[in-house]
């Protein structure tokens, strides 16, 4: 085709495609801060709707359902949230240009629970050059609470997963000081932000760690995996996976008849979605940990927050499951963002910094003695946490809540 | 009662005509050759016809109806295209090619019997019945391709260069076979070709076709006659049957 | 050791029953319809869904399979009739991307109506194990493998000894000239789609109940269901499940017993082989040439 | 038209659309100059892409990797060893040019398919291999560049300079592929994509061609690829899943494979469209970027390029005269 004619077709359609972009900018009030007014509060956020971690973009579901049912009572102070959300296919790049886009375009006040280490880490520069407060991040990647030089604007909204390590690496000593361990993790940040704490754990417990495989989440099944760590002879098997591997983890280990103790990432803690697909019976003493109520817990059936999230994601969100974990972690960060929203002194962004770093506060949805607490030098809220264990159909909390120090 | 008629007809891609109006017509039994130079409109018109090319305007009429859309439907009804470049079923075996041949066939007995024709008829598809189409040399191609069509007992049978990249002698080979085909007496012939004497060895009349526009006509004796016509419109003289 | 060995080879095989079965699949609608189908294990995934929502509405399984493949050859035919044809005629490339478009669209659309969370598939073969020697397997890898094995001699049957086969093949192979012969290859198709759909959604219920239902069943396996039918030769089914086993056997005694690949990098292990196979026999293991005459 | 004068215009057009796409720079925020800046990331790779599948015929699924490894060679040579971007840029480009010639020699041997699925398997690797090779990619948790540092002199912010770079350096990669593809090599190109046989009767060395097809389109995927790393400012082996390499084929399609500046469009398509669907419903995003794939496969087969131009052709006749050969 003639080069000469295309050439100008090129150009006409991109300077029209440059020109779709320039957007309206948004007017800004008398507040110092953009996405704040008398009665609104813009909130940002970044879920994988879809691509491989799509499974997480239900965690949204909790905050929009809770958010929804603030806004229904009235608001903040009368200020309603709006919570724009974008979707960023579990791609960092695509967080780097959401989170641009919600603080350029959409001129948001904060910027709430996005998901994914790596997606979180690619963002902090540009929240901390533009000073955006960067709250209750869906990730427990201690980095972003020790460096506190480097992400003065972020905190995470979920226990460390140094945490979880650490309880998971002193039950095995105290249970099984001689156990030989092995361990399968999810070959992403995801996976290797819980194996690399418990190693240490392990390390600092004197645990003996005889086998470690990764298995990359792009790939169908964990069976050649779960058959290798059979075969190193481990009484202990930690899981480091999100739920449909770990749940093809636990039915693989019955089949070969290999019965160590198991113990289980909360994130995939569920009853409905691990347990009962891997088999009941396979599935009876599994160890885990747990923070939040579980709403799929017939137990809990009568606690009222789990009543009023069940009823909430039931008014706002209408066919999501209320049993998926996921769900009750969403809205339970929304719960801890309302309260860090309320305790601001001022209506500035620096102000609901100090307000979300200087916190001691109790949340319904979270399970009772886990406070939120943060203080100027303390940025990890959420410090305690139960362990579980998997009995009959449920899970079953086992003493009192144990409080770690993450290694 | 023609076998086929065309009339008025013209065709071509997209918005460009190949062919302009053009009519002809073929009697049962007969063979007709159609003649002309590279990119004359021949294989446009044999596409044309056997539906792989859907006329802009015009009438194509077989056995006094209008012929149906489909390529298949029309082979169903008897007409039996071999393309340009032979149109060898890669991947089957020879034997497979001309069970393709016979898919509009309903008789098992019958589809046999004429496998063992065309194994009679050219020895060498017998020999390697059962290796793939694709090994078979070129000539052997055309002679599978001849006996694919023939498979279908075809009422018309249209031929695109069946010559075209074939050594001198294979050439003869193959047209022996098919005015064979025509003695036996049971098909009409549109044989499309560039040397009009390869043509004329078998087709009893022509069309002479020139830029896509019928621009001459008769039988062999006429066109013997006039050998200006051969001279100017069709340029070459080809091989010696 | 050797009980091991024995215990990874049967692993191997497990998974290779996997791959098996969506590379026949592959296998099926390229011998039918000369396209890689990007969207086909998607297309079986969608279908596996549909089966799993007829059986929670109270059909029983076996006719909530039978219903879900039915439905399944619809879905495939439909789509080779309205997305595919209509851009046959363009070439390969526009009918591959169109397949990758429908990729995406049946990828998303199967969580945005049964959500993205993963489920238990019920089992056509129960949840028994079998012992061979100390070596144990589930009772529906060996089932996987049966089946397949059986519906690929059905498929190859149908397509070699029949005359509906050989039209398929035929137009699939050089659709002009079979249409001039009489076959009606658009027909044909339509039909290759539907097949290879069903086949695929049987495969996507027999794997099910292993791998867990979600969006994603498909994703992981295509890969080396691709690698496994292009191992095999593509147009061959036997090629296509021995390629399967091949490749599920390779790979796992490579991760247990290779340090450097491991389980991390095992997905390479396909790959390589098939490089290594396609550099000395460029159209695989039981691939026909249709190249060696011009 | 004379001789001269073509090639004038196409330069003075070309010099108009650049000086168009920069004076953007002075208007737009930070976001959209980032989102234009990866647009003209995806082109200079989609552009390389058209090069091995429009030009000489070739499929490839490789170009993901390459781009990937662009991305971790200008993250690493600006993280590790300190390099300004400029020359980081040159030398990732040589490094997947390499690694493309590589890359290239099954297609000596493959065709089709099985050279889709070979290469398919390079795109494959980029996630283990980066979880891997932990040490020098950063693992799963990342790779941060920083921002680059932009020259005082110029007085630009550093998503501006980017941008500038981003786009003169996508119209650079434009016009080269361009030139070449009507150069001598180029004809080469297409003549071993219509008939590779005929090609080597002509005196074309295939082998040559093929391999050399790759390694300029790994040039141009690895250059695109470090600057999607600087305008993004991390990478991350999720960014270079096995389907960015499907996406990039998508955009050589859209735009018209074997048209170099419908690379332009194409890159515009992948970077925007999805955008736009997710707008519509974020839940849905998929379905309609795939359906819009399908729609514009079906009805711009051979690129929005070519079905203007079609149409234009169409309008002329209709309006001027009915031309009667």
């Amino acid at each position: 085709m003639n080069w000469r004619i295309s050439n100008i077709l090129a150009g006409a359609i991109a300077s029209v495609a440059l020109a779709l972009a320039h957007g309206p900018a948004a007017a800004q009030g008398s507040y110092k801060d953009p996405g704040i007014s008398d009665t609104q509060i813009k909130l940002g956020g970044s879920y994988p709707f879809s691509g491989p971690g799509s499974a997480y973009g239900a965690v949204h579901d909790g905050a929009k359902a809770y958010f929804d049912l603030v806004n229904s009572r009235g608001g903040i102070n009368g200020r309603k949230i709006e919570f724009t959300v974008l979707d960023d296919a579990y791609q960092p790049s695509k967080v780097v240009a959401n989170v641009r886009q919600l603080v350029e375009q959409d001129k948001v006040f904060a910027l709430f629970n996005i998901g994914g280490t790596a997606h979180n880490l690619a963002v902090a520069d540009y929240v901390l050059r533009n000073k955006i407060p960067h709250l209750y991040l869906n990730t427990g990647a201690i980095v972003f609470a020790k460096d506190r030089q480097k992400f003065p604007w972020t905190l995470i909204g979920i226990p460390a997963y140094a945490t979880e390590s650490a309880a998971f690496a002193a039950y095995i000593k105290q249970e099984r000081p001689n156990a030989k361990v092995a361990v399968l993790y999810q070959n992403d940040p995801f996976g290797q932000d819980l194996l690399q704490p418990f190693e240490r754990a392990a390390k600092h417990e004197n645990l003996r760690i005889v086998a470690i495989e990764p298995y990359n989440a792009s790939e169908p099944s964990v069976d050649s995996q779960i058959s290798k760590l059979a075969r190193s002879g481990a009484d202990v098997f930690v899981s480091f996976t999100i739920p449909k591997f770990a749940a093809q983890a636990i039915r693989k280990a019955a089949e070969l008849n290999w019965k160590p103790m198991q113990l289980l990432t909360s994130v995939s803690a569920s009853a409905d979605l691990v347990l009962k697909p891997a088999g009941l019976a396979a599935s009876q003493g599994i160890i885990s940990t747990a923070f939040l109520k579980d709403p799929s817990d017939p137990a809990s059936a009568n606690d009222p927050a789990v009543k009023e999230y069940t009823a909430a994601l039931k008014q706002f969100v209408p066919n999501a499951n209320p049993a998926d974990p996921l769900r009750a972690r969403g809205y339970a960060l929304a719960q801890v963002m309302v309260k860090a929203l309320e305790g601001m002194k001022a209506p500035t962004r620096e102000g609901l910094m100090q307000s979300a770093m200087s916190m001691d506060a109790e949340v319904p949805m979270l399970l009772p003695g886990i406070r939120i607490q943060t203080s100027p030098t303390d940025a990890l809220p959420m410090k305690a946490l139960y362990m579980e264990r998997f009995e009959g159909e449920r899970w079953v909390i086992m003493g009192k809540p144990l409080s770690p120090s993450p290694q | 009662m023609s076998l086929l008629r065309l009339e008025q007809l013209s065709s071509g891609y997209r918005n460009a005509d190949i062919l302009r109006n053009v009519s002809m017509e073929i009697g049962a039994h007969e063979c007709v050759a159609v003649l002309g130079a590279n990119g004359a409109g021949k294989t446009t018109l044999l596409r044309t016809i056997s539906g792989l090319l859907r006329p802009s305007r015009g009438v194509i009429e077989y056995r006094g109806s209008r012929l149906p859309e489909a390529p298949h439907r029309i082979a169903a009804l008897g007409v039996a295209h071999v393309p340009e470049g032979r149109g060898t079923i890669a991947g089957l075996t020879v034997e497979e090619n001309l069970r393709v041949g016979a898919y509009t066939q309903r008789s098992r007995t019958q589809v046999e019997a004429d496998l063992a024709q065309c194994y009679e008829r050219f020895p060498i598809l017998d020999e390697y019945r059962h290796r793939p189409a694709t090994y078979l040399s070129g000539g052997e191609q055309q002679m599978l391709a001849l006996s694919r069509a023939l498979m279908a007992r075809p009422t018309l049978l249209l031929l695109d260069e069946p010559s075209f990249g074939l050594a001198p002698k294979i050439v003869h080979l193959v047209y022996e076979a098919i005015r064979r085909v025509i003695a036996e007496g049971h098909l009409a012939v549109l044989l499309v070709e560039q040397s009009a004497e390869l043509a004329m060895s078998a087709a009893s009349r022509a069309y002479v076709l020139k830029h896509g526009e019928v621009v001459g006509a008769g039988s062999r004796e006429e066109l013997r006659g006039s050998p200006g016509l051969s001279d100017a419109y069709l340029g070459t003289t080809g091989y010696h049957a | 050791m050797l009980e091991g060995l024995l215990q990874v080879v049967i692993d191997g095989c497990a998974s290779g029953a996997i791959y098996a079965a969506v590379a026949l699949a592959l296998a099926l609608v390229y011998k039918s319809s000369g396209i890689v189908n990007f969207a086909q294990g998607e297309m079986g995934m969608f279908c596996t869904f549909i089966t799993w929502w007829l059986n929670q509405q109270g059909l029983g399984l076996a006719a909530a399979i039978a219903a879900g493949l039915a439905i399944a050859f619809l879905v495939g035919a439909m789509v080779e009739r309205l997305f595919i044809r209509p851009v046959a005629s363009y070439g390969e490339f526009p009918a591959v991307l169109t397949t990758l478009g429908l990729f995406l669209v049946f990828n998303e659309l199967a969580p945005w109506l049964w959500g993205p969370e993963n489920r238990a598939f019920p089992s056509l073969f129960g949840n028994g194990v079998l012992a061979i020697g100390a070596a144990r397997v589930s009772a529906e890898s060996v089932g996987i493998l049966v089946v397949m094995v059986a519906v690929g001699s059905l498929f190859f049957l149908v397509m070699h000894k029949t005359k509906l086969g050989l039209g398929m093949r035929a137009a699939a192979a050089n659709a002009t000239s079979s249409s001039l012969s009489g076959v009606p290859a658009p027909r044909m198709f339509m039909l290759g789609w539907g097949f290879a759909t069903a086949l695929a959604t049987l495969a996507g219920v027999l794997i099910a109940p292993r791998l867990f239902l979600d969006a994603s069943l498909m994703l992981g396996v295509i890969v080396y269901a691709l690698a496994a039918a292009a191992l095999g030769g593509f147009t061959s089914l036997a090629g296509a499940v021995v390629g399967g086993l091949v490749i599920g056997i390779v790979e796992t005694l490579a991760s247990n017993y290779v340090e450097f690949i491991g389980s991390d990098l095992k997905i390479l292990v396909p790959l390589t082989v098939l490089l290594v196979v396609l550099i000395f026999r460029p159209t695989g293991l039981f691939g026909k040439s249709a190249e060696r005459a011009v | 038209m004379m001789n001269v004068r073509p090639d004038a215009l196409r330069w003075l057009l070309t010099a108009a659309l650049t000086a168009m796409a920069l004076s953007g720079a002075a208007g737009l925020g930070s976001f959209y100059l980032g989102q234009i800046t990866v647009a003209a990331a995806y082109c200079i790779a989609i552009v390389g892409l058209n090069i091995v599948v429009g030009v000489t015929g070739q499929v490839s699924l490789a170009q993901g990797a390459f781009f990937a490894i662009g991305a971790y060679a200008t993250a690493i040579l600006r993280v590790r060893y300190g390099l300004s971007f400029p020359v980081a840029l040159l030398a990732t480009g040589v490094v997947t040019s390499l690694i493309g010639f590589v890359a290239g020699l099954p297609a000596l041997r493959l065709r089709g398919h099985y050279l889709a699925i070979v290469t398919l398997g390079l795109s494959v690797a980029v996630v283990p291999v980066a979880n891997r090779w932990s040490s020098l990619t950063g693992g799963g948790a990342g790779l941060n560049l920083g921002q680059v540092r932009v020259p005082p002199w110029i007085g630009l912010s550093p998503e501006q300079y980017l941008y500038v770079w981003g786009v003169m350096l996508a119209a650079a990669a434009v016009v080269i592929a361009s030139r070449v593809a009507r150069s001598p090599l180029g004809i080469a190109m297409s003549a071993v994509r219509d008939n590779e046989i005929a090609a080597m009767g002509m005196g074309v060395d295939v082998r040559w061609v093929k391999t050399g097809a790759f390694a300029a389109s790994a040039f141009f995927g690895g250059v695109g690829g470090g600057v999607f790393a600087l305008s993004v400012g991390f990478v991350a082996p999720e960014n270079f899943l096995p389907t960015l390499s499907l996406l990039l084929l998508v955009g050589v399609v859209i735009g018209g494979s074997g048209s170099v500046p419908g690379s332009i469009l194409g890159a515009l398509f992948v970077q925007f469209v999805p955008d736009y669907a997710a707008a519509l419903d974020k839940h849905l995003a998929g379905v309609f970027f795939g359906a819009a794939i399908i729609v514009f496969i079906r009805f711009m087969p051979e690129g929005p390029l070519a079905a203007l131009a079609a149409l234009y052709s169409t309008g002329h006749r209709l309006f001027f005269k009915r031309r009667s050969t």
